[in-house]
């Protein structure tokens, strides 16, 4: 499944400082759809460069960092159980608090 | 032009002519923000295009909190200070541009910061909040003395080349607390001392702050409650990113909240974010 | 912390450490742009921001064009001036500005305004050009000076409670006749003096001018050539906009241009837009 | 067809200062599909309440105004014969110059 996924907010430093990345993702074995969770996986196994608690804690995202689906917060479409679509957009986004 | 019946003097009509004529703000948008008061947290990148533009735009009162003095690497970006003003305190710095741009302002500085202690008795006193600060522990003070108050805050952040601007607490949006329950983990934090920014990106949020706060005052327009923007002044790329609303099980903001006016004094934000409530002194460069 | 083969004093350190510690645009990135030089014409609502954030971030020379003195309706939108400046020039009370902010600029002012006799002339010494300017005719010289001259033109207009934001003449990206090779017909223009503007308003777009203008002069990042920036702060809703390429038939950046640095002086720009250079002086306020 | 017209830069006044119209409009006579030179035939007729010499001239917008299709400038697409597509935006800008 093709996706665009977006790093910001000093996340893309984990992924060699590119911003965007557009990727081809595969579904788990035997399934046809792609959750959040299973993206999170993925990135995990394919994508991030270093230091993954960074990145994750869990089995999600750390504190601070927001994911958004197409700009949409993903708590507003089940979190890690949204279900993506082909050419959906997903942007991890760590806040910011400088000034 | 302008109709009887409002309560500008000729002095303030000339000054602000060119807002009365906007109709969708117009006297009566005016005369609303001639009437509140506007709190500016943080005299830095952020607060220093805040605090002029809400000064020259003609809000009534405004607030200004900083515990810090200005330092030659601040003006890179705190447009607000000038040389003149290096070892001074930001608040009186800032005071006296303002009034240079707009003497019939009412201007109220508070050098000591906003702390746990003191941020409800201050913040009780203004109509809108501005986030202006650079550090983890006074974000989540402002967010829960503005919660426990009833008051929206307006909160920008710039690092980098990037910058984040929202409206927190308004319209059964979400509040800080609501986005971040579980500070960021001390080890993942980026700090402007430690990581830098262009100066000019805080100006773009700062700039986007005051409009904001302008709209909140004056009851004009719609606000970004609800909605975040994300810029990516790298390559000039924005976001608006839609935000879930407010959870009814948030500490500060929700059903049952826990952090009120009475007992927020005593909630412990340096040991909860675990770390203090100034910015570090940057580490000395060397060539 | 910064490798040595670099050109800055310790004193340029201490002051942009917090850029040079942004890894996109660091040491490299600044020394470029302390070797450039920008020009803003107009200091208006759009060019105070522009001014004040180059001036602080670091640019080499800035050139500041306007004609104009400063009066009490420019101070709720022209930040860079202040009240004791009333009646004297914008570009001496702007100059004085940006030295306050920082007095390593170097910094020359154009009293006496841009117009066809001058522009190639004034253009021809800077890297980057801003329009910051307040009218139509204007808007065409600097446009046809820039391309006759090869400068990239930052340009931005803010009028009630829209801004608009481009970067002009770069990269195979459109010039301003390309977009608008017919002028808007007099009768349809609106002006900040006739239908006024939010104060605010032209200071982000502004900001976002001294970004892009930063980025061209230190060749960081993406700037917005063929695109577009919309704001309508009424509501903060933004559209980016993919813009056409440059027109191979445009008079002023085609294959066979018409507008050339040899004959820009001679072209008749206010006759071309039915209209002077100078913003008309507003309608007295009645109550 | 579903479409969404946005109008700025002063031309929303032409439209009772509404600025963003959702809209229905049919096709014409014996056809199916719509382009921009029959939706300015549509706007004229339908929701221009004043003075159409501010927003069109001869068969197309007058000078000055900006026509964003999808937030793409209508010359990349054709101009009056692109042809829109269900839930398209259309934008119409006057260009400003104030400062
Ligand atoms: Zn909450
Ligand atoms: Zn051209």
């Amino acid at each position: 499944m093709k996706l665009t996924l977006e790093f910001g907010g000093g996340l893309e430093l984990l992924f060699g400082s590119v911003k965007i990345h557009k990727v081809d993702v595969p579904p788990p074995e035997g399934e046809t759809k792609i959750t959040v969770k299973h993206l999170l996986f993925w990135i995990r196994n394919n994508l991030l460069k270093e230091r993954p608690e960074m990145f994750l804690k869990e089995k999600s995202v750390r504190p601070g960092v927001l994911v958004l689906i197409n700009d949409c917060d993903w708590e507003l479409c089940g979190m890690t159980e949204a279900v993506l679509e082909e050419k959906d957009s997903v942007v991890f986004i760590s806040t910011l608090h400088g000034g | 032009v302008f109709a009887s019946g409002h309560s500008m003097s000729a002095d303030m009509i000339r000054r602000y002519s060119r807002q009365l004529l906007v109709p969708a703000f117009g006297v009566s948008g005016q005369e609303k923000l001639s009437k509140s008061s506007v709190l500016v947290v943080g005299m830095g990148g952020l607060g220093s295009p805040v605090a002029l533009y809400l000064a020259a735009s003609g809000v009534g009162k405004l607030g200004l909190v900083d515990n810090d003095v200005v330092e030659l690497s601040n003006l890179h970006r705190q447009i607000i200070h000038t040389e003149g003003f290096i070892g001074q305190t930001k608040v009186s710095s800032a005071v006296s541009a303002c009034l240079g741009v707009n003497s019939s302002l009412k201007v109220k500085e508070y050098g000591n910061g906003l702390n746990a202690a003191n941020a409800v008795q201050i913040i009780s006193q203004y109509d809108v909040v501005v986030d202006a600060t650079d550090n983890l522990p006074t974000r989540y003070i402002i967010n829960d003395a503005c919660v426990a108050t009833g008051k929206p805050l307006v909160s920008g952040a710039a690092l980098g080349l990037e910058g984040q601007l929202t409206v927190y607490n308004h319209k059964n949006g979400p509040c800080y607390r609501c986005l971040f329950p579980t500070p960021q983990p001390v080890s993942t934090r980026q700090r402007c001392s430690d990581n830098g920014v262009l100066g000019v990106v805080p100006g773009i949020i700062g700039a986007f702050q005051a409009l904001e706060a302008i709209k909140l005052a004056s009851g004009v327009g719609e606000t970004l409650n609800s909605r975040m923007l994300l810029l990516d002044a790298l390559s000039t790329r924005i976001h608006m990113v839609r935000l879930r609303g407010r959870n009814s099980e948030c500490v500060s903001c929700g059903d049952a909240p826990q952090i009120l006016a009475s007992n927020l004094w005593e909630y412990d934000y340096e040991r909860f974010t675990q770390s203090t409530l100034s910015e570090e002194e940057p580490k000395p460069q060397n060539l």
